[in-house]
């Protein structure tokens, strides 16, 4: 059992460092077991040599490595030892490409490079094997929230990858929304008549499917635990409930149409004859084969479509957003009409025709081809005028005031996701005492933060990344379709695959304790010292999945397979209870500990940098890849989220005589980039407190500094630092330097 | 007989121009296609002459102003470079429906008062189908005297050098002002032409038959 | 050399983009076994060559360390560059795919040190940096290139040049006698993920970009604007050099278009959007954009962006497809003809750079596919039963933006574990 | 036997004492030089330019060309039809194709065609003079043609609007077609590849109706070619070379200019530099001489 130190001399690194001084730094100062060169550590020889260190037995068998050589984001493969614990001595990217070359410098550069060595040995010695937790559980059983096409088509892909669902359903039928659509928009070449909407079929495959089990007039009374155990009450208007155990949830519980009698400008409600899209195509499916008739029962001879209405608008009461589909609807209820009778006159009064893609441009030509005629108009206002109405608009093209009379007005209204309890907004009313849900909850989870998927904006309930639309901060819980962010039929199908993707994912992973992206396949999880917590609950609260609960005593439950493994509790944590097996306040601790500060009459300050993984480091190594020098004196450590920083490592550092802190995390605020959502703010939150701490250290606030910091900022985040060395020329170096 | 069939079109169309143009004008059937872009409008080399450049007068028919659009000048500004065909996003034969327009219009009794490309237009057609073959000579010296008498010799004085320079390059004949080149089947090429004009006259016409 | 197992259980991935990346990764990552193909020698497709996403504003490269990290970590997924598909054949749950891999002459020896690059001489163009700027024969495709292992130009191949960047590396990475391969693999789904290519702006005659210095297309302006980039990230206009403030932006450049693509690309307006941020961004309030547009798309929660751009005073909407360009000898400024058709109002606006909104095209012509899938008239994959286990995955299947395509790459992950779920229950 | 033979439509301004005959001789030495048999169809009529739609109907002038095609289909039926003319040439190829593409249009066209006994099949190749020079004949024989290279002549190529739109040349662009300029350059002299006016239009037809404004494009294209630093224009059209040449007086008094740009024809070119004399040439029914063109064609 012993520590294996692996030094490479390759790259430059041989000529540039004294490495046999190194060797016996990490032998004498690191106290490991051995130092071993190698002229080209990431090769096959190289690495065979490791792994039979490894492999060997007895005292001689190594269980914990240091890796001497280039950054870890190099040759991660090579050095990639399953759940050995090691760690990544960066001398390449992160001493010698950064340091200029010249005998003036070598010595800085030879203690950089030595304090790096003592600082992956350190962090070695406190890191433990992860492994998984044992709390896991294997289930198969998908829950599908909706019966809509978003629901039923989740269902139904589920069954087809060999998986169990059990849709959820409100009302007493499937079929959601599109099952009161007379047809849809076309999915196919060539895209120019709307087709049959296959909700029919979807019922019956549903139906047909002995791996899907239906609830209707069913709602959630209470969901419970986590991927993979998720335990839920089944609620029934018309039955007895039932208690259900799934592996992971998929919610597709769809829109509700935006309410028209907020539009009093359109005579919504004052004619029967102004109706919703929704409401048209009641009239479209009871018309049959037949003319479409209005209320009244007169034939239709002339609609007037009214696009974006109370949409894309900063009324107050109207939606901001643009709800995607509407124009493309618009377009295929034109055709119902036309299709039926080409005389009957079709107008679409819009702003911006918005029919994107191959299907969504042939489907505007097809329209325009049938003689639908589109104007670039603002409507104002639509008058009744006895049986008739008027439209008045501007004509944005020949730029005048026109009026258009109509016998129906078709209203394009919004999208309203059915995405329950805004729980953000909950905890605001809390903080003034007066707690309004005026919505019930759709999942009514027992978790901590309350009852549903927290909301991006405008309510819907998707995720804040581009690259990763499936991101959710509910593990294991998915949302699809029109509740996710507005959308037509056919993406809400997609999206329904997506979902019941990462749903399969996140049961497949929770049962063999693997966290889900972004660091898919990590093993560790957070565990606690109860005898040292006060249970003060800041770890429940700052948590960004809500993965944490408290259990009957109140102490913290961290429901594992919930947790995303970004630290952002351990960070939290104002006594330091919080750990896990592999990153800890011990690892990153003992490492900040293990530099060797210089007494003052050196003149040599240290910075300690704690720099976010995913993209402060990477920017710091491709800054290093350019050449890009940086100062000498900083000291770089990554962390897996700046949220996880704990504050006692600024304490610490600035205690133990470093002359400066630099934090380095993602952008926070309505735009973040945080990959764990609220890690980076937390951090901030966090460190504007630290002016109190030093200012009882009798320190300059300068000292400390907190920036969001870009992939791309090659450039700047070397300056940063560089600023910080100027920060310390001014004020001075660390009186706390022993 | 233009009012009459001009009746008959309003008659029959009540209020949709974009129909009426789409049966009776010359590619008209495009019209309903165009998006609005513009590209025609800005492409054209007498663009800044346009009252109402092509994208919008096919704006204008949706909104049926049907007088405004028929007795435009616009479209007698067309010089057939064919830029806004070659451009046109939806592929609208833009120079065929101006000249469709036009036309149209003209069969109306809606065309512009003097409008000097409907004139000489006019006359360049009269010329050809006299011979069967256009008369340089007789087209130029019927331009000068359009405006009548006077204004004519006023021109064609102002023209004589130009003249006695193409004369010189042996690039206009006198001799032509005696009847020069012709197509010989001439009585074969009139019926042609009148068979073509009374085939055509009936397909609009029969648009004006009652629904 | 390429040691890889491929059964009727795998899943095999065409395209290492952001589509493909998310496919392999999201099957990987359920356990299934993937191998990942990639025709560059790198991954990341065009995103990678963007500086930033819209609406957030965040760098493409964030998500690329993430999913590259992913990929480091799963042991299920393969990933094979400078390859591409020649032949498929069998049928859904049993497919052999025909592959082509072009040498790389770079080993995973390969350390990235840049010693071979020191030795060579000869620049070609960087078709990273849309030939905006130059590269060594010998080079490290991008920073952030995975593998990140250097590539040798083909074209010196057989030169004393190529001789002395082996004799420079000290791991024997290099080997100049490498060949053409070709494997074939047992697949039992596969899934394409092909994307697009920009719309060549050359065809788009009106607008010059083939005659016009300071005419440049949406993706070059995207390289400008990186750190990484030819200009280092400065705005600079190629014909002088000189900062570029006052921009026009052309929308529609190529797509909406019987002439040339009849589809709508669907990210093109928002990308414009994004760019006039880039503007601001450079110069604040001397920064100026103007967009030229039919219809501005800016779909669901984007209009909120849209609204944002509006509200700036130094951005410009002319709804109007511009009709030609002209360059002004004497500045080399691009000249704008057209006519805002709102109300009619006709225009010759000087700018000191275009900007070509120009679309996607699917960037591998199906039309010639050796097994028969659903090819729509654009050239797009169209799902349909009859394609058996052949699926795409993001713009292979349509225009689309980043967000869509990832979410209609994790759906193509399902239906390729569909397959080979049933080939293993079987 | 000619080693290329076409069915020649020569077109109004062709004739005799017309405005482009300067072009029809030019082309008849030229098709001399290259052994091109140009075989007149018989008793053909006017096309109907382009000004036509004043007092013809759409039908009345689709049967126009459709004669010229019907006639060319009967005598020369193996032949591809060639015009020199630009308006000719596009004309008869949109007339084919609109026709080939409405059945109705094509019936009725055959109905009144019958009042002189004609059926048009549409089958006809329907090519400009300038499509023969490239693609039959090709640049490299034309090169080999050269005796005289014209050296000295620096010359904006206008290809103006109908011999560009919407057909236009094989494998050129619409706003920069660089044909002429090769031929310029195969003949020995300097094309000024850069000239930005080489597709502009000459007002057409409107400069009879339209002086001012038609004039006014004109004086631009001229201006750009003298800013090119051209000493002559050369072009495949009748109209465009018309416009563009005999304006020139009428333009300088107008604006104050000292135009004299020599407008020449493709075919003039490649007479002279074939090393034909200058009355084959038809230099003198340019109105506006080129010294230079002339000093090489009289070496």
């Amino acid at each position: 059992m012993k520590i294996g130190g692996y030094l490479c001399t390759g790259c430059g690194i041989g000529d540039r460092l004294d490495t046999k001084s190194l060797e016996s730094v990490a032998v004498r100062e690191g106290r490991i077991g051995f130092c071993k060169t190698h002229d080209f550590l990431c090769s096959q020889a190289g690495v065979d040599m490791i792994k039979a260190d490894m492999a060997a037995e007895g005292d001689d068998k190594v269980t914990k490595a240091v890796i001497m050589a280039c950054s870890r984001r190099a040759k991660t493969e090579s050095f990639n030892f399953g759940a050995v614990p090691t760690a990544r001595v960066n001398l390449r990217e992160g001493v010698i490409w950064i340091r200029p070359e010249g005998s003036e410098h070598d010595e800085t550069t030879q203690e950089m490079a030595a304090d790096y060595i003592r600082m992956g040995c350190a962090e070695v010695k406190a890191m433990q094997q992860a492994d998984a937790s044992g709390e896991q559980g294997k289930n198969n059983h998908i829950m599908v929230v909706g019966g809509g096409i978003t629901g039923m088509t989740a269902a139904l892909e589920a069954s087809k990858a060999g998986y169990y669902a059990s849709i959820i359903e409100k009302s007493d039928r499937l079929g959601g929304v599109m099952g009161q659509l007379k047809q849809r928009q076309p999915e196919h070449s060539p895209f120019q008549n709307p087709q049959d909407t296959g909700v029919a079929a979807l019922i019956a495959a549903v139906e047909a499917d002995d791996k899907i089990t239906v609830y209707l007039n069913s709602t959630i009374a209470k969901t419970a635990g986590a991927p993979g155990r998720f335990e839920v009450d089944i609620a029934s208007t018309v039955g007895a409930g039932t208690h259900a155990e799934f592996g992971a949830i998929v919610q597709a519980t769809g829109f509700t149409p935006y309410d028209a009698n907020n539009l009093p400008e359109f005579s919504y409600g004052k004619s029967p004859n102004v109706v919703t899209q929704l409401e048209l195509e009641a009239l479209a499916r009871a018309a049959g084969d037949g003319p479409i008739k209005r209320a009244d029962g007169k034939v239709v001879e002339n609609v007037v479509f009214v696009q974006c209405a109370g949409q894309r608008s900063t009324k107050e009461g109207h939606l901001s957003y643009c709800s995607g589909h509407c124009c493309a609807t618009s377009i295929k209820q034109a055709m119902y009409f036309k299709d039926s009778n080409p005389d009957i006159e079709t107008t679409v009064l819009f702003d911006d025709i918005r029919t994107p893609g191959v299907g969504g441009e042939n489907f505007y030509r097809s329209a325009q081809d049938k003689f639908v005629t589109f104007r670039k108009g603002k409507v104002s206002t639509v008058d009744v005028k006895g049986n008739e109405l008027q439209v008045n608009f501007k004509d944005l093209i020949l730029d005048e005031d026109a009026q258009m009379g109509a016998d129906l007005v078709v209203l394009a209204t919004g999208m309203l996701p059915n995405s329950g309890t805004d729980i953000d907004t909950m905890k605001d009313k809390d903080a003034n005492g007066e707690v309004k849900v005026s919505v019930e909850s759709i999942l009514n989870l027992n978790y901590r933060q309350g009852p549903d998927m927290p909301q991006l904006v405008n309510g819907f309930t998707d995720s804040h990344f581009i690259c990763f639309p499936y991101e959710t901060r509910r593990t294991g819980i998915y949302s699809a379709g029109p509740v996710r962010r507005p959308m037509d039929a056919a993406q809400a199908q997609t999206d329904a695959m997506g979902a019941v993707m990462k749903a399969i994912q996140a049961i497949e992973n929770s049962a063999i304790g693997r966290a889900a992206h972004p660091r898919s396949g990590d093993l560790s999880f957070p565990s606690f010292r109860k005898e040292g917590c006060t249970q003060c609950k800041r770890c429940t609260v700052e948590c960004p999945f809500g993965a944490i609960d408290e259990d009957e005593k109140g102490y913290p439950k961290y429901n594992e397979a919930r947790c995303r493994r970004c630290g952002t509790c351990m960070g939290a944590c104002p006594v330091q209870v919080i750990s896990f097996k592999n990153y800890s306040i011990e690892t990153v601790g003992a490492q900040l500990k293990a530099v060797d500060v210089p007494d003052e009459f050196q003149e040599k300050p240290r910075i300690l940098v704690l720099a976010c993984e995913n993209d402060a480091y990477p920017a710091l190594d491709m800054a290093a890849m350019k050449r890009n020098e940086s100062s000498a004196f900083i000291r770089v450590i990554p962390v897996r989220c700046l949220g996880s920083t704990n504050t006692i490592w600024i304490k610490d550092a600035l205690g133990s005589g470093y002359d400066g802190v630099v934090m380095m995390g993602c952008k926070k605020g309505a735009d973040y980039q945080c990959h764990f959502v609220k890690g980076s703010e937390m951090a901030h939150v966090r460190m504007a407190k630290i002016g109190d701490t030093l200012s009882t250290m009798n320190l300059e606030a300068d000292r400390v500094a907190v920036h969001e910091v870009a992939i791309t900022d090659i450039d700047r985040a070397p300056k940063l630092l560089d600023e910080m060395v100027e920060v310390i020329n001014r004020v001075g170096l660390s009186p706390f330097k022993f | 007989m233009t009012t009459a069939v001009n009746q008959a079109m309003v008659e029959k169309y009540k209020g949709n121009f974009l129909k009426e143009v789409t049966d009776n004008v010359e590619e008209g059937n495009w019209v309903k296609m165009c998006m609005q872009c513009g590209v025609c409008s800005g492409s054209c080399p007498l663009g800044p002459h346009w009252d109402h450049p092509p994208q919008e007068l096919f704006m204008m028919i949706r909104a049926n102003k049907r007088e405004e659009v028929l007795s435009s000048t616009s479209m007698w500004m067309c010089t057939s470079c064919y830029n806004c065909v070659a451009r046109c996003p939806r592929g609208l034969p833009i120079t065929h429906i101006m000249h469709g327009l036009a036309h149209y219009g003209k069969r109306m009794g809606m065309k512009p008062k003097n409008q000097p490309t409907e004139k000489f237009g006019q006359m360049f057609w009269d010329n050809l189908i006299k011979k069967g073959r256009v008369n340089e000579l007789k087209l130029g010296l019927g331009l000068y005297f359009k405006d009548g008498f006077a204004e004519g010799v006023k021109v064609s004085m102002g023209k004589q050098k130009l003249g006695m320079n193409m004369m010189k390059a042996k690039r206009m004949s006198p001799m032509e002002i005696l009847g020069g080149h012709g197509v010989s089947d001439l009585s074969g090429f009139h019926a042609m032409l009148k068979k073509a004009e009374e085939l055509e006259a009936a397909r609009v016409g029969a648009n004006t038959d009652a629904k | 050399m390429t040691d890889v197992v491929a059964t009727n259980q795998t899943i095999i991935v065409v395209g290492g983009g952001i589509s493909g990346m998310t496919t392999a990764l999201e099957a990987a990552e359920t356990g299934k076994q993937v191998i990942l193909l990639e025709k560059r020698p790198y991954l990341g497709g065009r995103v990678s060559q963007l500086y930033k996403y819209f609406p957030k504003m965040c760098h493409p490269t964030c998500g690329q360390e993430i999913n590259q990290r992913r990929i480091k970590m799963n042991k299920n997924l393969t990933v094979i560059t400078q390859a591409e598909v020649s032949n498929i054949s069998g049928e859904k749950g049993d497919y052999t795919v025909s592959v082509t891999i072009t040498p790389r002459y770079v080993n995973s020896n390969c350390t990235a040190c840049g010693d071979c690059a020191k030795a060579a001489t000869t620049e070609f163009d960087d078709e990273f940096n849309y030939n905006l700027g130059k590269r060594k024969s010998v080079y490290l495709p991008n920073a952030m290139a995975f593998p990140q292992q250097y590539v040798i130009d083909q074209r010196i191949i057989g030169t004393a040049e190529a001789d002395a960047a082996k004799a420079a590396c000290k791991y024997g990475a290099i080997e100049l006698d490498q060949q053409v391969e070709t494997l074939d693999l047992k697949a039992g789904a596969v899934v394409f993920a092909t994307g697009w290519k920009p719309y060549d702006a050359n065809k788009i005659q009106p607008y010059g970009y083939d005659r016009f210095a300071n005419v440049i297309t949406n993706v070059e302006f995207e390289r400008l604007m990186d750190p990484h980039g030819p200009t280092n990230g400065k705005l600079l206009r190629p014909s002088d050099g000189k900062e570029a403030k006052n921009i026009a932006f052309i929308q529609c450049a190529g797509s909406r278009d019987k002439n040339h693509l009849a589809h709508c690309s669907r990210i093109c307006c928002m990308a414009s959007l994004k760019q006039t941020n880039y503007v601001q961004e450079k110069f604040g309030d001397d920064g100026k954009s103007t967009i030229y547009y039919i219809d501005m798309r800016a779909i669901d929660r984007f209009d909120d962006f849209y609204q944002n751009v509006q509200a700036n005073p130094n951005v410009s909407f002319i709804k109007s497809k511009v009709a030609k360009i002209e360059e002004d000898k004497a500045t080399g400024n691009p000249v704008l003809h057209g006519v805002n058709t709102e109300g009619y109002h006709r225009y010759a606006n000087q700018h000191d750079l275009v900007v070509l909104a120009t679309g996607m095209e699917p960037s591998v012509d199906f039309k010639g596919f050796p097994i028969k899938i659903l090819v729509n008239d654009e050239g797009f994959i169209e799902h349909d039963d009859s394609n058996g286990g052949i699926f795409a995955a993001g713009v292979a299947s349509d225009a689309l933006d980043v967000n869509r395509a990832v979410q209609h790459a994790t759906a193509a992950a399902l239906r390729a574990v569909q397959v080979v779920n049933q080939v293993a229950g079987a | 036997m000619a080693k290329h033979e076409y069915s020649y439509y020569p077109g109004c301004s062709s004739q005799k004492g017309a405005s482009s005959s300067n072009l029809e001789k030019s082309v008849e030495t030229l098709c001399e030089e290259l052994d091109i048999k140009l075989n007149p169809i018989p008793d053909w009529n006017c096309c109907g330019a382009s000004i036509g739609y004043a007092g013809g109907g759409e039908l009345p002038r689709m049967t126009l060309s459709a004669r010229n095609l019907a006639l060319s289909e009967k005598h020369h039926p193996d032949q591809d039809v060639v015009a020199t003319c630009a308006a000719c040439w596009l004309n008869t190829r949109e007339v084919q194709e609109r026709l080939n593409h409405n059945p109705t249009l094509k019936a009725e066209t055959n109905i009144a065609l019958q009042s002189v006994k004609l059926e048009y099949k549409g089958n006809k190749k329907v090519r400009h003079m300038v499509e023969v020079l490239i693609e039959d004949i090709g640049y490299d024989v034309l090169g080999s043609k050269v005796k005289k290279p014209l050296e000295g002549l620096k010359i904006a190529g206008y290809v103006g609007c109908q011999t560009n739109r919407p057909f236009g040349i094989a494998g050129e662009s619409f706003e920069n077609p660089m044909y002429l300029d090769k031929m310029v350059e195969t003949l020995g002299a300097e094309a000024l590849t850069k000239y930005d006016k080489k597709v502009a239009c000459c007002s057409g037809a409107l400069m009879f109706s339209e002086p001012e404004k038609g004039q006014a494009l004109v004086k631009d294209i001229i201006e750009s070619a003298y800013d090119s630093g051209a000493n002559m224009i050369v072009t495949p059209c009748p109209l465009c070379q018309a416009n563009v040449e005999i304006y020139q007086d009428d333009i300088n008094a107008r604006y104050k200019t000292n135009f004299d740009m020599p407008v020449m024809y493709y075919s003039q070119l490649m007479d002279v530099a074939f090393g034909r004399s200058a009355l084959d040439a038809a230099l003198n029914g340019n109105i506006i001489q080129s010294k230079k063109l002339r000093e090489i064609a009289d070496k």
